[in-house]
Formats: C-alpha cells, structure tokens, sequence
C-alpha cells in the first residue's frame, strides 16, 4: 500500500555515528528482512521509520509524503523489548486498538462496535494462543506471551506499513511457526509493506522478499563509532522456493565475521 | 462614596470588644439596624492583625483596634478614620512580667519576649521610662501572642510584655512576677470601635446604629439582672473561659459602661497628650512609613477641635459626636 | 533417550527450622508486623504518661501535659455536652466544618495537579508556558500572601478553601507532570501507531498510568492540608477544628489541644486507609499480590 | 543479488515546510520557550500594576499594593541602609539568619529521608517497625504541638530547625521510602547473586537509584521548607526574612514584604536551578539528552 | 561443584497452577537445556531455583542445603529481559561484581585489587565485543549490547550454579556463536552446574549435557490453567557429537505440538 523511500539517511547520537549513507526503496507490499550484527543501527533505523526518532540527515519518504518525525496510525511496530499497556489485560490491551482508532470524546466505542471489537479481538486472542490469558495483566504473562500480545495488537492496528524488532524472537519453535503463518496470512491479505528485523536468517529468507544486511563498510579501529553501517547487501528472494543452505550460510557469516565489535575487538587485543 | 444600606464591621477577640459578637448573636444589632434602615453584618476575625489589614484595605466599613494601631495603620495608610466608640482602655490588661525577679529596674541586659511594634512594645517603652532605661538596654525577641504562654515556659524566656489573658495565664505560673502593667499609665492604650470616616459622614445611620447597640448591651451588662449574667456568660464562652476568668479580666479593663464617661474622657485634655507620645513612638520605631519625613506627617483631630500633626492631612479623628447622642438617649 | 521424569531416588526433607535471611529478605509474619508497628506508638505513650505523672507532681496545675483522665473528660465535653448557645455537639459541628473545607481544598488541587499536570508533562508547549510559573509560584510561601489573598477573596469559605489549593496544589503540580514526563516513550509512539490522537492518549493511557500516582500524591498532600486548614481556620472562622486548637492555645489547654490533634491525626490517618484502598480497586494492576 | 546499494533513481526532496504536529509531538524552540514561559509572569505583573495604580488613584498612601517605585525604594532602603539600632543592613542579614535555619532544616530532613526512606523502603521489618509510625506523624500538624516542642527544646535555633525539619522529613521518608520499594525486583535479585549484601546493596544500588529522586524531593520540600521557616520565625527571633514579614505585617507594610517575597522567591529559584544541576551532575544517567 | 535436586515441585498463582510435580536431579557440573512451550513456566522454574519466589509445594535442594528462598552468589542468573544496573555504565556494571564480591564498609574496592578487577572488567567487556561501549550507559546500549552485558556481568561473578533465561535471544548469529564459546570455556575452566532456557531447540543440543521439555501432561479444556507443567521428557546428549537431524526436529515437534496455547485454542474453536 505504501512505499519506502530512504536516501542518504545518516544519523548520529552525539559524536557516536550510527548509520550512515543508507539508500533504500521498498515498493509497495515488499516484505524486507534486515539483518545485521548486534548494536549495527537496526532498531534506530525502525525508529526512524516509524517517525520516533529524527534522522541527522537525508531524506525519508512514506507514501508520497517525506516522513513526519512522529507516529502514525499508518505505521504499527512490535519493539524489540515488548512493550504492551500494563495498566489494561491482555484483552483491554486489545480493545483499545479499536477504541483508538474511533477516536471520539471517550476515547472508546460502545454498543454494536464494542461488541464487534471485543469479537474481534477474541479471535485475535486465540490465533496467538492467549485465550487462556485474556483477563491477566501484562505483570503476570511470561515473556513469550507478552511479546505475543504486542503482535496481535500491532496486527489488529492493521497498519499499511509494518515495522518488526526481533518480533519472534522469545518464542518457541512451534507458536513461532503459527506466528509466521498468521502473520504471512494477513500479509497477504491486507499487502502491507512489512520490515523485520530478525536474528534468525533462515526466518529472513522464510518471510521475506527481499533481504537487507546492515554492516559498516568503513571502520577506525582507534574511534570505532565514527563510522556508521550501512546497507551492504540486498537480496532479492523467492518467497514460494526454499532458500539454498548456501544462501543462509553465506548470510549468516556476513552477519558473523564483518561484525563491528567482534573487529574492534581483535583489533584491540 | 454615596449613602448605602449594607455595612460590614468586624472586630477580634479582646475582653474590651467581646460585646460585639454578643450584639450580633443576641439580635440587638439587627434590632437597632432595622430601627435606621440598615443592614450590618458583624464578622469575627481571629486574627487581631488581620481584620485590620482588612478594614485598611476596604473589606469593612468599621473596625476594633486600640488607639495606637489606629494611627498607624488604617491612618498611615491613607484611610481617613474615625473612632465612633471609645470602650475603654486599658487598666491593667497589659503588663510587664519578669521570672523569678520582682522589679522593674532588674529588666536591663535581660532579653524581652512580645509582640513587636504591638502596644505590648509601647507599654515597654513607657515602662522603660519611668526606671531611666532606653530600649538599647534591653533586647527584644519578637514572639506572636499565640506561643506566650507556652513560650514563658521554657527556660529561655526570663521576661515578657503582654496582654491578657495571657498575663492572668502566666502570672499564675510559679515565678511570675508582674512588674509593671497598664494601670500605671492609665488611659493610654484605649480600645476602640473605628470606622472609615467617608462612609459614616455618607450614612449617619451607621454611627448611630452601632453606638446604639453598643450601649444597650453595656448596660445590660451592668444591670445585674440573669439576663445580663447570661450575655456575660456567653461573651466568656466565645472568648475560650468561663465566666470567672473574664470577669477577671474585665476587672483590669476600665471600661466605659455609660456613654458620659465615654464623652468625657474623648472631650478630656490627657487625649491629645497620649496621642502625642503614641506617634513619637511610632515614628521612632518606623511605623510611619520607612520614610516618613517627620512626625508630624499624619494628622490628628480631637474633639475641641484641635489638631495634632499635619492639619492638611488629617487621617484620625477622635468625635463623640454619636456617643453624645447616646448619652443624651437621643438615639 | 528416556521419558519418564527422573528424581525420587533419594527423597530430600523439608528444612526443619526457619533459615536465616539476609536483612532484605526476612519478610515479616502478619502479628510479628503488628507488634513491632505498635512498638513506636507504645513507646511515645509510655513516655508521654511518664513525663506528664512527672510534672503534674511537681506542680498539679500544671497545664502543659494533661493526665490521660483528664484529656478524655474534656474531649467527652466537647463531643457529647451541646453548647450553650448554639445546641451542637462541638466536636462534631468542628469536624463537619473542617472536613468539608479540607475535602473542597485538596479536591481543588487535585483537579488542577490533574489537568496541568498532565497538560504540563504531556505537552511540550504546555509545558514552555506553564512549568517555570508553576516552578515559582511553589516556591511563594502562601502564607506571606494571606492579606491579599483574604482581601482579593473574602474571608469566606473560598478564602479558606482557595489557600489550602494554593497550599497543596503546585507540589502536586510537578509530582504529577514529573511522573507524566516519565512514561515510557514506547507506550507513547505505541498508542500513537494504533491512532491515538493527544486526546485519547491521555484519556487511555496518561490518566490510568498517573491514577496510582495521583492518590500517592493526594496522601502525600494530606498533611500540608491539615496544616494550611488549620492556619485558615486560625484567622477567620468561627469554628473548626483548627479554630478550636486556635482558641484554646493562649490559655494553654492542652487537655483540648491534644485531644483535638490525637482527633485530626485519626480522622488523617482513616482517610490515607482508604485512599490505599481506592488505588487498590482503581489501580489494580499497580499493586500486585506479593507472594512471598 | 546484488551488493551494491539501491535507490538514488530519483532523489525524493526534502520537506518545504515544517509539517504540522501532533500537540503531544510539537516540540518548542529555545526562543519560543522563553517567550511562552515569560507570559505568565507579564499577566501577573501587568495585571499587578493595573491594579495597583487603580488603588493608588483612589487612596495615594494605599499600603496595600504599592507602586514599583516605593517597593524598589524600600527594598534598596533594607539592603543598602543599616539599620540604626543594629547597625546590620537588614536584608542581608535577614537571608543570612534564615538561609542558614532553612539549609539546617532541610539537611537533617533530608538526611532523615535518606536513613529512614531506604531502610523503610528495603528492609521489611525496618517497614513493620517504622511506616506505620511514620505514616501518622506525617499527618499531625506540626503547628498544633508547638508548645511541646518548645518545652522540650526551647526558644533557640534548634527548635527552629527542628521545626522545618518536622515539617518537611516526614513526606521526603515517604517519597523516598516509596520509590525504593518500586525498585525492579530484577535488580535486587541480581545484586544478591553477585555477592552483595543489605549493606553494599544500599551503598551501590539503592543509593544512586534515588538519588534523583532525592533531589527532585528536596526541591518539592523546599516550598513547605519556605513555609515554616516563616511560621518558625514568627514564633520567636530578632531577624530572619520570616520574622521581618511577620513584623511588618503588623502594619501593612506590603511595600516590605512583597519586596521580600519577590527575594525570598529567587533565592528559591536559584536554589531550584543548582539542584537540577546538581542532579545532572551527579546522576548523568537519569537524564538521558533529548534529541529531538 | 553444586547439584540441585527437584522434588514433587508445585507453583501456583492464586488458582492458575504453573507447575506441578517436577522432579529432577542435576548433578554438579551437567548443562542442563531446557526447552517448553511459552509460558508454561520455564522462567518460573528458575525464579524458584534463584530463590527469588518461593515454590508452593515440594523440595529444592541445592547443594546439600534446602533452598533458601533468597538469591546468593552461588547462583548467578541471566534475566529473560535483560536486566543491568541503568545507574552504572557497561565498565562500571562489571566493576561492581568484585565490589559485591569483596563487600567491606564502602562496597568497592580499591589500589591494587581495583587495577586487577579493571582488567578484569575490560578482557570480560572484549571478549563480548562492547570494548567500544564501555563508558555508555545502558539506556545508550542495543538491546543485544544490553544482553551481552547482562552475561558479562554473571559469568564474572563465577557463580557454582548458572541460571541463564533465553540468553542468546537477542544476539545475531555472529555473535551467538562467540558467546558459546566463551560460555562452553568458562564452563569446561570451572565445572559450574548450568541451566539454560532457550527457544533455539539446535542451541540447547549444541550446549547441554541434557534436556529436559516442560509440559502439560493433563488438560482441562474448560480451565486449561487448572494444571502445570511437568518435564515430559529427559534427554541425556552427548556434547562431542554433532546432534542429529531427526532428533532436533523430534523435540521441536514436541515443543510445538502439545503446547498448552494452542491445544486450548484449538479445543476452544
Ligand atoms: N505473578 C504472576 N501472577 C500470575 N501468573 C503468573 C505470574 N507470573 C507468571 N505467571 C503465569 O505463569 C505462567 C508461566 O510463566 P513463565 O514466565 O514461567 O513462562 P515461560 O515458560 O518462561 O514462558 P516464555 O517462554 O514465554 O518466557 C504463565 O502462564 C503466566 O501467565
Ligand atoms: N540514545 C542513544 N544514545 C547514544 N547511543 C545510542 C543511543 N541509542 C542507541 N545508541 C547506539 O546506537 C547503536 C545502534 O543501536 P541499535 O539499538 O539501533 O542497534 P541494533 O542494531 O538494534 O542492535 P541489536 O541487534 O542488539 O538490537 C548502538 O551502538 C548504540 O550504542
Ligand atoms: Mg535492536
Ligand atoms: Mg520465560
């Protein structure tokens, strides 16, 4: 539904660079999986995109328009650490999309569309597997649930462009599965343009149509943060094939050997 | 300002104006103000400082407060006033009490606890006179009325000038020894009902309601009667003791039951004398204003006639006009 | 490969004795908090007999610290003897009046820590315009501004009431904008992903996440109350709990005084009880149950 | 696959003009900041020199707001004239007295919360012992058992400082106390795995975590702080910004005290100010630089 | 150096029962992986074994002392949500450990034993690739650098029983594989006994000497949280030998196929 367009985004916390010369389009419906060693600038690029955080430089474009340095009802993201409403259960949290999403002076829907919300989210409920779960507080859900109820209520956002940190990450192999088929379903269904942020790349090339690698090209072992990553890898993939084990292996020692801090590191030592 | 109908007076509780919240509980207020055409209200203030901060500032239309307070306040502020009712002054009410010393003289090097810039001070200051000592011999110790009693206390505090009751209060505990108090210098702390003089030359109405109510319950005060026992009584209550205590109290108050005594002593020559010594005071204290250029910068009338400081900036005038009135029972 | 659960072949004991626990840790049983809660309420009291036994000895009139008999037949007065002139009992008559203005005062103040707070700390341009005034006016000792305040009010109940909002109300002010400030930005940038406007977000997620906060604050705020109720009822009322103490005081009866005080910390102390309740049954999810 | 970066096709443009917020997102400038934070204050002045010459129209020698000029000129009068009794310059030493009672006041208060917060807050049967206690006395007016207080301490300084300290301590325990139970539980159960004990938990845990919330409490104390400073200075004492404004209550000297006011509102601003410094300073972690 | 000793475990919260009849006896120095469904009550177990919440019924012994419901250094543990000191910065977070270890009146240490524990401190801060990010805060560190120190900071403590949550969760598959080893040299260098949950069913092969699967044996459709979670299976691995295919994919069948959610939403559809 919507397209992304990055230009020379550059961004910097003080002195320490983080990204730097980054270039992206993702058209319309893509589905891009980003991968790259930890602390390269993958989250900061998700909060750049979802309009939290202010680029130092380039240009950002959603839609037609430059990016507005806030949130918006077009943009839903899952964060790396989960973050639900802990003053709502597990199904408030999920009633209030659609009390958000009303508006009005209450800030919540009554009568019929409170019926079909509440609907609506039971069945969300289940597709996670939280129906057991739908009166507890945030507090007394484990990890895996939490992070499972910040998708689904992402999800029943219906943003048209998806941004996801390592949504899958705490979850066992089996709900993970069910996670990505629910996720692939609606995909599909309402075309949204999806960006994950992933760790597990044999995930990357399951999920995505194309696959990004952040990683610095440049690199000052005695000031390690005065260069920033980038994207130094773009792969177009084939969503209804399997991926090669070649093709997961060579990704997977890009993101392993190229590592910022791991170099650092040698350097030093 | 042009003639109105409803008036706000307020006074605070003293032995010397309790009267006045007896008026407006018992009715004979709303009796005589009905008789004139008027309304006034009558307001308890218990902060003595404030209610006339709030009469200096417009809130009401008549006040109590002594003589001294009167001229340097409400009169110093620029709010031309008149004293409507003398009630009485002060015969013992205030006093200087030293701990475990029995004269006067013994007060020198010593620190002193009262209200500052008070008539408690005033009284120190006459007190001082009369054994040849001047306020540097002495050190004072701003304390607030509220603390005397508990402040006498505490070993500290070896003297201090204050009113009653807390005098009877203090002088009953062991080693008080009251030496000097207002008897001494009679007729100079006088308690008063004041109000603003534009407004009672607007609505003479106003004087001779209030003078008027005032003397009814003065004389049944004094009448003997159980009704007067019964005002008396209640007059106690409100002031926090029991008949006993504020007949004590009344004993050290010389006050002006018939209105003649009150005419007389308005009409008397000792008037503008007091006067005289209270602005000194007052102007050697500052009281004036920071920059009063001289003594003489706020005027004062008296009955004859007279004048006393500036005569072009007269600001309070003693008239027994109305308490004649109610001594000729014209009213 | 095996599937069936292992253990059991040598079946541990339960520990026979309470272990020893670091400081930290030692959690306490619900008598043994009881007892020690009463020790410092105990203590003052023993102390209190003990000086008071000492100094009625030395001088039976003396007026400072009261026999327990006698604080209790002065109290039994004033709760259950009606005055003379107006028929009520003056306790309760005091305590109606004062209730109802402390309740008026940090009512007030509540409203306004909730609507400037929240509009202080949520935002930024409410914030630019009002938290360095809020920052001063906290700091004005309201009772140096008593003349003009009682002179622009009246000396009314809105006088009194105005100066106990005045008194608690900045504090609050901050505290609630301070914690406002402090809700995490993910829950922030979240409601907004799901189309939240300013409106909403402080109708679904502001105001329930301050809520706890606000009643800790308004039982903060509780005692400063009393104190600014007391000191407005000491220059212009005719009764009232602190116009009573106010009375009393130049005669020095402590057989009143204390009472009334032991009264006002009581009826404080019932009204913290059940603020801790309402946060409870408001708040739920902010007060886990401990299972230690 | 190809290893080269994509986009640069066509370059979208940059934004023309600032697009429109949300209110919650719209952040102010520096300038814009100042402009909005000095509003208030313009109203309140101009609003205070409307009236104040309406009143001096009518009645030239009002006391009860005085024009600029005289403020100004008695505010030079008592800080650059020495008094004629003491010889002192009356302002100075009237800061001077009262900022030493205040930083006494609020030290022990503060030193109070610190001890008595952190031990309530972490160590359960310090709370058994000590909250309920604590949570009572927070609510007797202070005020109401003056007469104790100075019997037991006397006139001096020390009843004075104790007085602030009574006034503002039990609160700061509270908040304090409050904050450390609020502590992630995480936290405390790591440091006990890594060897710590109540103690060094206290030294290097709890300490620097509420240190921010120290000062920030320190700073809501210091309004109250103002206030019985004012009320402990009213009691008995010779100088002191309290004392002068008590004094010159007594006849309507509002030329002196609003003066005052304004200066005893600075000195609280400043006071203000270098504690948010102090804060940064000493807990850099705790306010992280906004990069909006 | 410490064996633990599970017997007839029971948790519960208010009704919800998590856990119940556990049995298992670790011996000192095994690896234990633990596996099961999200939210079954994996890191309830190890809350338990930390002593940081008390069991409702049954026997924990470690060591040869039952349980002592508090934390002690002979246990050291990885939070699921990563958790460092956000007061101290990623040196001084390391720092801390010898300060705690070493107690005395002021909880730090100084001259000599400060410069040895400074060395200490940054060959650990090398060795997980944040030499760059000693000196920032947490609140300036990714949510893998936040990870990475929170481990950092337990293995230097040594304990003689390591409890780790899904601790490679967050870490890019680079760095994951760094990380094992240096727990697997530590581990081998001083014998501790270990726990791990994780979701990364290969992983659990790769590092224990034994996993065990937590799950529900019985279920009430009608209240699925009426029963716990028990271990339904105790696998004994052999660490030299590669893992096989089948077995891998037999456990995370397992894991996905009896989980609690699912059949419950399954039941309730
Ligand atoms: N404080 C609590 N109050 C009530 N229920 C709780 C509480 N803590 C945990 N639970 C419940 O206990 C169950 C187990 O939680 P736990 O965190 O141990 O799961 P887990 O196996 O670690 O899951 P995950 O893999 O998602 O981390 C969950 O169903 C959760 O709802
Ligand atoms: N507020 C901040 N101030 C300073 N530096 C920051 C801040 N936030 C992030 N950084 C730095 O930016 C870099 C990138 O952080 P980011 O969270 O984007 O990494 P990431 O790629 O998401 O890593 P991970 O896979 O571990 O989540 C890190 O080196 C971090 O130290
Ligand atoms: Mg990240
Ligand atoms: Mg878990």
């Amino acid at each position: 539904m919507s397209r992304i367009v990055v230009h020379g985004l550059e961004k910097s916390y003080g002195d320490a660079r983080v990204l730097e010369r980054v270039n992206v389009t993702a058209e319309a419906g893509e589905f891009l999986s980003l991968v790259g060693a930890s602390g390269c600038g993958k989250s900061t690029f998700l909060r750049i995109l979802l309009g939290q955080e202010q680029q130092s430089g380039g240009v950002v474009v959603v839609g037609d328009q430059p990016i507005v340095p806030q949130p918006t009802p077009q943009r839903g993201i899952v964060f790396q650490r989960y973050s639900v409403f802990p003053h709502l259960t597990a199904l408030q949290n999920l009633l209030l999309v659609e009390d958000f999403r009303s508006g009005g002076p209450f800030g919540r829907v009554f009568g019929v569309k409170r019926r079909n919300a509440r609907q609506e989210a039971d069945t969300m409920l289940e597709r996670v597997g939280l129906a057991h779960a739908r009166d507890l507080y945030p507090a007394s859900l484990s990890g895996g649930m939490q992070q499972r109820l910040a998708i689904a209520q992402t999800l029943l956002g219906r943003p048209q462009i998806l941004l996801l940190d390592e949504p899958f990450g705490a979850l066992d192999p089996g709900i993970r599965v069910e996670m990505h088929e629910l996720l692939t379903e609606l995909w599909s269904e309402h075309g949204m343009t999806v960006v994950m942020v992933t760790h597990d790349i044999s995930e990357a090339f399951k999920l995505g149509t194309r696959l990004l690698v952040f990683d610095k090209v440049r690199h000052d072992p005695q000031f390690p943060s005065a260069y920033g990553a980038t994207i130094t890898y773009d792969l177009k993939l084939d969503r209804k094939s399997r991926a090669s084990a070649r093709d997961v292996a060579k990704v997977a020692a890009m993101v392993g050997t190229t590592r910022l801090d791991s170099a650092n590191a040698t350097a030093a030592s | 300002a042009a003639p109105k109908k409803d008036f706000k007076i307020c006074w605070s509780i003293y032995v010397g104006w309790m009267p006045w919240g007896y008026l407006s509980d018992s009715g004979i207020m709303k009796k005589w103000a009905d008789k004139y055409g008027i309304n006034v209200e009558i307001t308890r203030i218990n902060d003595y400082v404030e209610s006339i901060n709030q009469y200096t500032a417009g809130g009401f239309d008549g006040c109590s407060m002594t003589n001294m307070d009167a001229l340097s306040i409400p009169a110093g502020g620029g709010v031309d006033t008149t004293a409507l009712i003398v009630g009485d002054f002060s015969n013992g009410n205030d006093a200087v009490i030293l701990k475990d010393k029995a004269a006067l003289k013994d007060i020198a090097g010593q620190k002193v606890n009262l209200v500052e810039l008070s008539v408690s001070h005033y009284l120190l200051a006459r007190a001082l006179d009369t054994v040849g000592l001047v306020e540097k011999d002495i050190a004072v110790v701003n304390t607030s009325d509220a603390d005397m009693v508990a402040a006498y206390g505490t070993s500290d505090v070896t003297s201090v000038v204050t009113w009653n009751p807390l005098v009877s209060e203090i002088v009953a505990m062991p080693g008080a020894h009251k030496v000097f108090d207002s008897a001494q210098i009679p007729g100079e702390i006088i308690d008063l009902m004041v109000v603003n003089t534009e407004t009672l030359k607007d609505n003479p109405a106003l004087g001779k309601a209030l003078v008027g109510a005032w003397y009814e319950a003065m004389a049944l005060m004094t009448s003997g009667t159980p009704e007067g026992k019964a005002a008396k009584e209640e007059m106690a209550k409100a002031s926090g003791t029991d008949l006993a205590g504020f007949d004590a109290q009344l004993a050290s108050t010389a006050m002006f039951f018939e209105p003649v005594k009150a005419v007389d002593f308005t009409n008397g020559a000792e008037l503008p004398k007091t006067m005289d010594l209270v602005r000194n005071f007052l102007f050697s204290h500052g009281i004036l204003g920071t920059n009063a250029p001289s003594v003489d910068v706020i005027g004062m009338s008296f009955a004859d006639g007279s004048t006393l400081g500036d005569a072009k900036n007269v600001k309070l005038r003693f008239d027994p006009a109305y308490m004649a009135l109610a001594a000729a029972g014209t009213l | 490969m095996n599937a069936v659960p292992e253990g059991g072949a040598e079946v541990p004991r339960a520990p026979r004795r309470r272990p020893r626990l670091r400081l930290i840790n030692a959690t306490v049983s619900r008598g043994g908090a009881l007892f020690l809660g009463a020790l410092p309420f105990a203590a003052v009291a023993v102390a209190y007999l003990f000086a008071s036994a000492q100094r009625l000895a030395v001088n039976p009139s003396d007026k400072l610290l009261p026999s327990p008999a006698q604080m209790w037949s002065a109290f039994l007065d004033l709760a259950t003897v009606p005055d003379k002139r107006s028929g009520d009992l003056i306790l309760w008559a005091d305590t109606f009046a004062s209730l109802v203005r402390l309740f008026a005062g940090v009512g007030v103040a509540t409203l306004a820590a909730l609507c400037l707070g929240v509009a202080i700390g949520f935002i930024p341009r409410v914030r630019a315009f009002l938290l360095p005034f809020v920052t001063v006016v906290c700091v004005i000792p309201p009772l140096a501004m008593l003349p003009i305040l009682f002179i622009a009010l009246g000396l009314g109940e809105t006088a009194k009431i105005t100066l106990i909002a005045l008194g608690v109300a900045p504090v609050m002010v901050r505290d609630i904008a301070n914690r406002v400030m402090e809700l995490p930005p993910e829950l922030v940038a979240k409601a907004q992903t799901l189309g939240a406007n300013s409106w909403t977000m402080v109708l679904r997620l502001v105001l329930p996440q301050v809520t706890p906060r606000l009643i800790t604050c308004v039982r903060l705020a509780l005692g400063p109350a009393w104190l600014f109720l007391i000191a407005a009822e000491a220059i212009a009322s005719t009764e009232g709990l602190g116009y009573r103490i106010f009375l009393v005081r130049r005669y020095l009866s402590m057989d009143v005084i204390l009472p009334y005080v032991a009264w006002i910390t009581l009826l404080a102390v019932i009204t913290d009880w059940l603020l801790v309740r309402l946060s409870h049954v408001i708040s739920p999810w902010a007060h886990p149950v401990q299972d230690k």
